[in-house]
């Protein structure tokens, strides 16, 4: 009888501990950030190397979309997180959702002229559903981050 | 139509037709499946069990006719 | 409230009691899901940027929850089955699992539609999308196990242990646009009071097909439960007595 | 029929038999006898072609066992430990196979088959959900269809119930009545009208000890 | 020449019979295919390079391990020994045997792979050849990998052995069904390599029974 | 604890008898490993790029494939029944079969990777993170395929089920291990994946005894 | 000492045995009786834990058995079909990893055990090279190291030769004679002075199906 109890204590408190290690290595790793893809900010401050593949995510600058002028289906446009903006450059057919103001992930590089060079845009959308009509009202109140 | 025009534009989808439809057409398909499969099983349970009662007399009977036959021979 | 859980513990109580109410959701889920379909597909305003094509919404997003509760539901009755050993759970549990990878598919299969004119891609490798395919995996494994042994007793035990192991998956879907960048997108924050964001004629189909979606779900988990039932008590005196009926039907 | 001459085999450097000669005829039942391990299940294998660890002579109608292997084996019904059978099928289907393996052409006599094995209407119910001694019957069944004249079985009477086993020994016998020859090992004591001729290993081995 | 259909009938309805035999290979070739984009990256471009050697790298393991099915059960239950003592052709019993397996496993890989192809975002001109290429090669496959599976039936933990043995085997096919792919993504003609990989499949069906039943032999000793 | 250490000698004596066990899993990484450059081509820059992918996703697979070797031959001789029948607290017991296991299967493939990562070109500056990845990790693929192995060792045909049961579970581990190299080689910090792989390692060494006990108990009914 | 009340277990659909009741006490043997598949090995491993499909009572010094598993499985020994002896090992290393599971300090009596089952210099043998007698008596010399009181052995004769069916039922005789309770299935008849309380479970189930 005793000696059940006993076994099961030892049991029980070695994961009670474990749990506790563990609990804490997640709180530490939460603590130090463990981003897939990077924000303008990031890219700016020099912690992606040139030349090296990685994933950038922002949003679409207001005004920056230049696509008519350039050569074929190449576009041009700014990636901002509101702090910093990248030029991004991409030869090919945009996703319906691609719009300035709205989220984007590009995969590709920084080339030698800082230009980000993406080898495939993605639109991600927001987290906000709405009539057309509704949009109005709602830019007018000014919900949003409007970059 | 709601907020469609006509029924040719509730069926174009405003271009997504496609998209919006094969999703839709999977998702009825999913629930087609999911009341289709258990009433098949349910008729085939009790057409099994139906069928197990009469072999088991089938196997009754064959087993007295063989073994009639057998004594048959025998005498 | 013991007394009702210890009932729904015994397969006749459950196999009469379902029989009785089925009409009632039956008639209930048509009606939910028969509205919300309608006034999604045909009456909700097109979205302002995606148009038409957000009307996915409206089957993406039920069935993707209904699969993720799928899941957790398959986990409890796997817990109540290895710990109580109620029967009637692993049952449950038994039914869940090919209902539970429909819906999965049918989450994956309609994001994947919806991801093609929008985001530019119809599959990523993204914590969602990856993780919703793992609990794809995971149902079709716990299904395998149970059929690979010939004992149902053991691969009942068995499948029950695979599904608590894999209940880690569960949370991982729903916070994983949270705690990693996601291209798809995070939770919406619906609410009665914003009418901007997310207004009321958006959601409320899609509270309907929620509805009508679960009445579903249950359906189907009866439908194969009372099978199973049956296959499970043929030696019973109540069972013969039904299966007398059928044999007078014939 | 089928003979032998100064057969010698060793397995895991233990010599099973030395000097071991005989020749069956037509009308023959021969049984061989010996503890466990002594060698039983290796002969017949020998016999049989499917284990060539041995030295001597095998001949088959006077002719070297090698030289006429095809016609042997369309002559040869063996039966192993194992049913051979496969359990995901059903018996009709697995005897279905085993006429189309033998190039009989007897898909008709199945079912009678069965019948005289007391299977009445298991025909169609997978193996796995028949008792071993029914899959041991159904094994069985294949010596109805086969028109093979040797027989060559393993413990056959293994998993029958006591009725089953009289029914089986009435068989063989029937079977060396009408012209056939038949080789086998059981633990169990033969209870048959005709002579069984008989090989026991262990009295080999002691002798080869000595 | 019955003896050869009645045995592939055989075959395919113990699959049905076992749905997992059919089953298993697939998803272990879905699975693993989706832990290279999560394991080498995920970017579209790079992905679409190493996609036709991915998916012919996890055909070719799906197709070993899928092995274990085809003689396990006949050496366990004696079917095997009465299948060597037939009167008739053995060499077409196993190439029936054989054939049924890649109905069963090696052609749904080939089947689900343009899915695969397009998740690994293969180029679209690439796909024909890879199909091709897992036409002719999986059948080898299978064939190369019955030979090693006769050797090691008789033993009881097989598993990682058969890989030991036969996927140095699988090389030559691995090489020459990339190979295929490289060249027409490169604009070049592919029909000198289709060749050589029907030649391989050719000789792989004449000579590879004759190893099969020797293999056998030994094993059912 | 005496039991922990008896439990350890024993698994490590049986492995350093029967080398099969120890020598198939690295041979079959090596093998597999060198499929990767035949399948998806040798330039070098290319094959640096996916160089800790491939490290890690045969990894993955060596260890899936060396579980048969854990509970199989106990299972068949009886010594499972035993074991579950012992006074001494079984959970422990088994953390130390699985702990031996590792030490044989595990171990070696990361002793053996920088050979492999050199010859896929890996960027020197990778190794350390990879080689740290693979420590903490290669573990945690083991408690989670001992779950796998305990429920299926009651069966006789267990290889593709095994996989197909525990590559899902693998997947995060993979994810996080890649993506440590990846941070590495894009030169940011490490420290916080690590301590994720290490609070997996934890939880699975606390957790996946309870598991493959249940799942024992199952297999042995 | 281990008591049973109203025990019922079914498998595959088959009742085994039902109303099963039985109490053991020290000094008692017990011999389950019945043909094959009756269950016999079944009721052994419910008794030892290993198996829990079944419904009704066991105690163990009247406890309920789930209650008081690892002091129960300290007291208990079990030997099952299957020997429990790893191939690979020795003799000597197989004993050792046994005490240890166990928390017996006895590596010292390992040698003694091993010659008092005539095991003489076989001990640093790896155990594949032992003949299928010698690896059962590996496997018995645990008897001798255990202190378990309760014995639970299931067809502890098979592969032994007379003389070592003799001793060993000497052997099961005088662990009763100290106190000790012996359980075991055989299906040869047993030689001993003590009285053996036998349980027949084809009985049993003539009379569940009357
Ligand atoms: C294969 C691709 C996709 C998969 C596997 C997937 C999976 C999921 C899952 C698991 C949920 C969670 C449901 C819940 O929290 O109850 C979800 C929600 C959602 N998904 Fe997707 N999805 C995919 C693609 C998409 C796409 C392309 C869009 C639209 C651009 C989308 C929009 C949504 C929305 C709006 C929600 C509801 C979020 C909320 O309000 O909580 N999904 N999806
Ligand atoms: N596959 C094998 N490899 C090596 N030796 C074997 C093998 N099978 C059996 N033996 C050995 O060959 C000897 C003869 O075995 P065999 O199976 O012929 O005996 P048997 O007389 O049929 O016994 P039983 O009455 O138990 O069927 C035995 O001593 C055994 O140890
Ligand atoms: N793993 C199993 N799963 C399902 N049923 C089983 C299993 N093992 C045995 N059985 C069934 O349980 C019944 C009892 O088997 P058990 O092994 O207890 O018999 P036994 O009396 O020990 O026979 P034997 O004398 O041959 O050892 C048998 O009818 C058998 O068909
Ligand atoms: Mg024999
Ligand atoms: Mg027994």
């Amino acid at each position: 009888m005793a000696t059940q109890r006993k076994q099961r204590m030892t049991i029980v408190s070695f994961i009670v501990v474990g749990s506790a290690i563990a609990v804490g290595l997640v709180l530490f790793a939460l603590n130090e950030g463990i981003n897939v893809f990077y924000t303008p900010s990031e890219v700016a401050q020099g912690e992606v190397p040139s030349g090296q593949n990685f994933r950038i995510g922002g949003m679409v600058k207001s005004g920056s979309l230049r696509s008519g002028e350039l050569q074929g289906t190449e576009v041009q446009f700014m990636a901002t997180d509101c702090l910093v903006d990248i030029p991004v450059s991409y030869t090919g057919v945009l996703p319906d959702l691609f719009r300035e103001g709205q989220g984007v992930v590009a995969d590709g590089y920084i080339d030698g002229n800082g230009v980000f060079q993406a080898s495939q845009i993605l639109a991600k959308h927001d987290e906000n559903y709405m009539p057309a009509e509704s949009v109005a009202a709602m830019e007018a109140s000014g919900a949003t981050c409007d970059p | 139509m709601g907020s469609f025009a006509s029924f040719a534009d509730f069926i174009s989808m405003g271009g997504y037709a496609v998209y919006v439809w094969s999703a839709y057409a999977f998702f009825a398909l999913v629930l087609l499946v999911n009341i289709w499969q258990p009433l098949m099983a349910r008729k085939k349970y009790f057409r099994q069990q139906l069928k197990r009662e009469q072999v088991q007399a089938e196997r009754a009977r064959a087993q007295q006719e063989h073994e009639e036959m057998r004594n048959g021979n025998a005498t | 409230m013991w007394k009702w859980l210890y009932k729904l513990g015994s397969p006749k109580w459950f196999y009469t009691m379902t029989g009785q109410y089925m009409p009632w959701l039956v008639g209930l889920t048509v009606i939910l899901l028969g509205v919300g379909l309608v006034w999604g597909l045909a009456f909700t305003p097109p979205d302002y940027q995606m148009g038409e094509n957000y009307r996915i919404a409206y089957i993406h997003v039920p069935s993707a929850s209904i699969a993720m509760g799928c899941y957790y539901m398959m986990a409890c009755m796997a817990a109540a089955f290895l710990i109580w050993r109620i029967k009637m759970a692993d049952m449950v549990a038994k039914a869940c699992a090919p209902v539970g990878m429909t819906f999965t598919a049918a989450a994956l299969f309609t994001g994947s539609v919806w991801g093609i004119p929008t985001w530019g891609t119809w599959w990523i490798w993204d914590a969602r999308l990856t993780s919703t395919l793992i609990m794809l995996f995971l149902f079709i494994g716990v299904m395998a196990l149970r059929s690979a042994y010939d004992s149902a007793q053991s691969g009942a035990k068995a499948s029950a242990v695979l599904t608590l192991v894999g209940v880690v998956n569960v949370p991982i879907i729903k916070y994983s646009v949270e705690w990693w960048n996601t291209l798809h997108q995070g939770a919406s924050n619906l609410s009665l009071s914003n009418t901007a964001a997310n207004p009321p004629e958006v959601w409320v189909p899609a509270f309907f097909v929620g509805f009508g979606l679960l009445g579903f779900f249950l359906i189907a988990i009866i439908l194969r439960t009372r099978n199973e039932i049956l296959i499970r008590e043929r030696r019973t005196d109540w069972v013969s007595d039904i299966l007398g009926d059928a044999r007078g039907e014939n | 029929m089928l003979g032998v001459k100064d057969l010698y085999c060793e397995r895991d450097d233990r010599v099973l038999f030395r000097n071991l000669g005989f020749e069956t005829a037509a009308g023959d039942i021969w049984q061989i006898q010996g503890s466990n391990g002594s060698g039983k299940t290796t002969l017949l294998r020998i016999l049989c072609g499917l284990n060539d660890e041995y030295q001597g002579e095998i001949h088959w109608n006077g002719q070297a066992l090698h030289k006429v292997r095809a016609d042997f084996h369309r002559q040869l019904f063996y039966l192993g430990h194992a049913p051979a059978i496969n359990k995901t099928l059903t018996p009709r289907e697995n005897l279905r196979w085993f006429c189309a393996s033998r190039g009989l052409d007897k898909t008709d006599e199945i079912k009678q088959a069965l019948n005289s094995f007391k299977l009445y209407g298991y025909d169609d119910l997978p193996c796995y959900q028949l008792s071993a001694g029914q899959q041991r019957r159904v094994s069985l069944a294949r010596l109805k269809l086969s028109a093979a004249p040797l027989w060559i079985v393993d413990e056959p009477f293994t998993a029958l119930d006591k009725a089953g086993v009289a029914e089986l020994e009435a068989f063989l016998e029937s079977h060396a009545d009408n012209g056939g020859t038949v080789i086998l090992t059981t633990h169990h004591s033969l209870n048959m009208k005709s002579p069984v001729k008989t090989i026991d290993l262990d009295a080999l081995a002691t002798q080869v000890a000595a | 020449m019955s003896i050869v259909i009645a045995t592939l009938r055989r075959e395919l309805l113990i699959a049905f019979r076992s749905p997992g035999d059919m089953i298993n290979p697939l998803m272990f070739f879905v699975i693993a295919v989706t832990l290279f984009p999560l394991g080498v990256g995920s970017d579209k471009a790079f992905l679409s390079e190493i996609a036709s050697g991915v998916i012919w790298v996890t055909a070719l393991l799906a197709v070993m391990l899928s092995m274990d099915s085809l003689f396990r059960s006949d050496y366990e239950d004696g079917s095997l020994e009465q299948l060597l003592l037939s009167p008739q052709p053995i060499y077409f019993i196993i190439l029936a045997k054989v054939a049924g397996h890649w109905l069963i496993s090696g052609l749904p890989l080939v089947i689900l792979a343009p899915v695969l192809a397009s998740m690994l975002a293969l180029p679209q001109q690439s796909l024909l050849p890879l199909l091709a290429g897992l036409m002719l090669g999986t059948p080898i496959l299978t064939l190369l990998g019955a030979i090693g599976m006769a050797l090691t039936v008789g033993l009881s933990r097989s598993g990682l052995l058969l890989a030991v043995l036969i996927l140095p085997l699988y090389i030559p096919v691995l090489v020459f069904g990339t190979g295929l792919v490289d060249s027409a993504q490169g604009g070049m003609g592919i029909s000198g390599l289709l060749a050589l990989l029907g030649a391989m499949l050719v000789l792989a069906v004449c000579l590879a029974p004759l190893a099969i039943v020797a293999a056998l032999r030994i094993s059912v000793n």
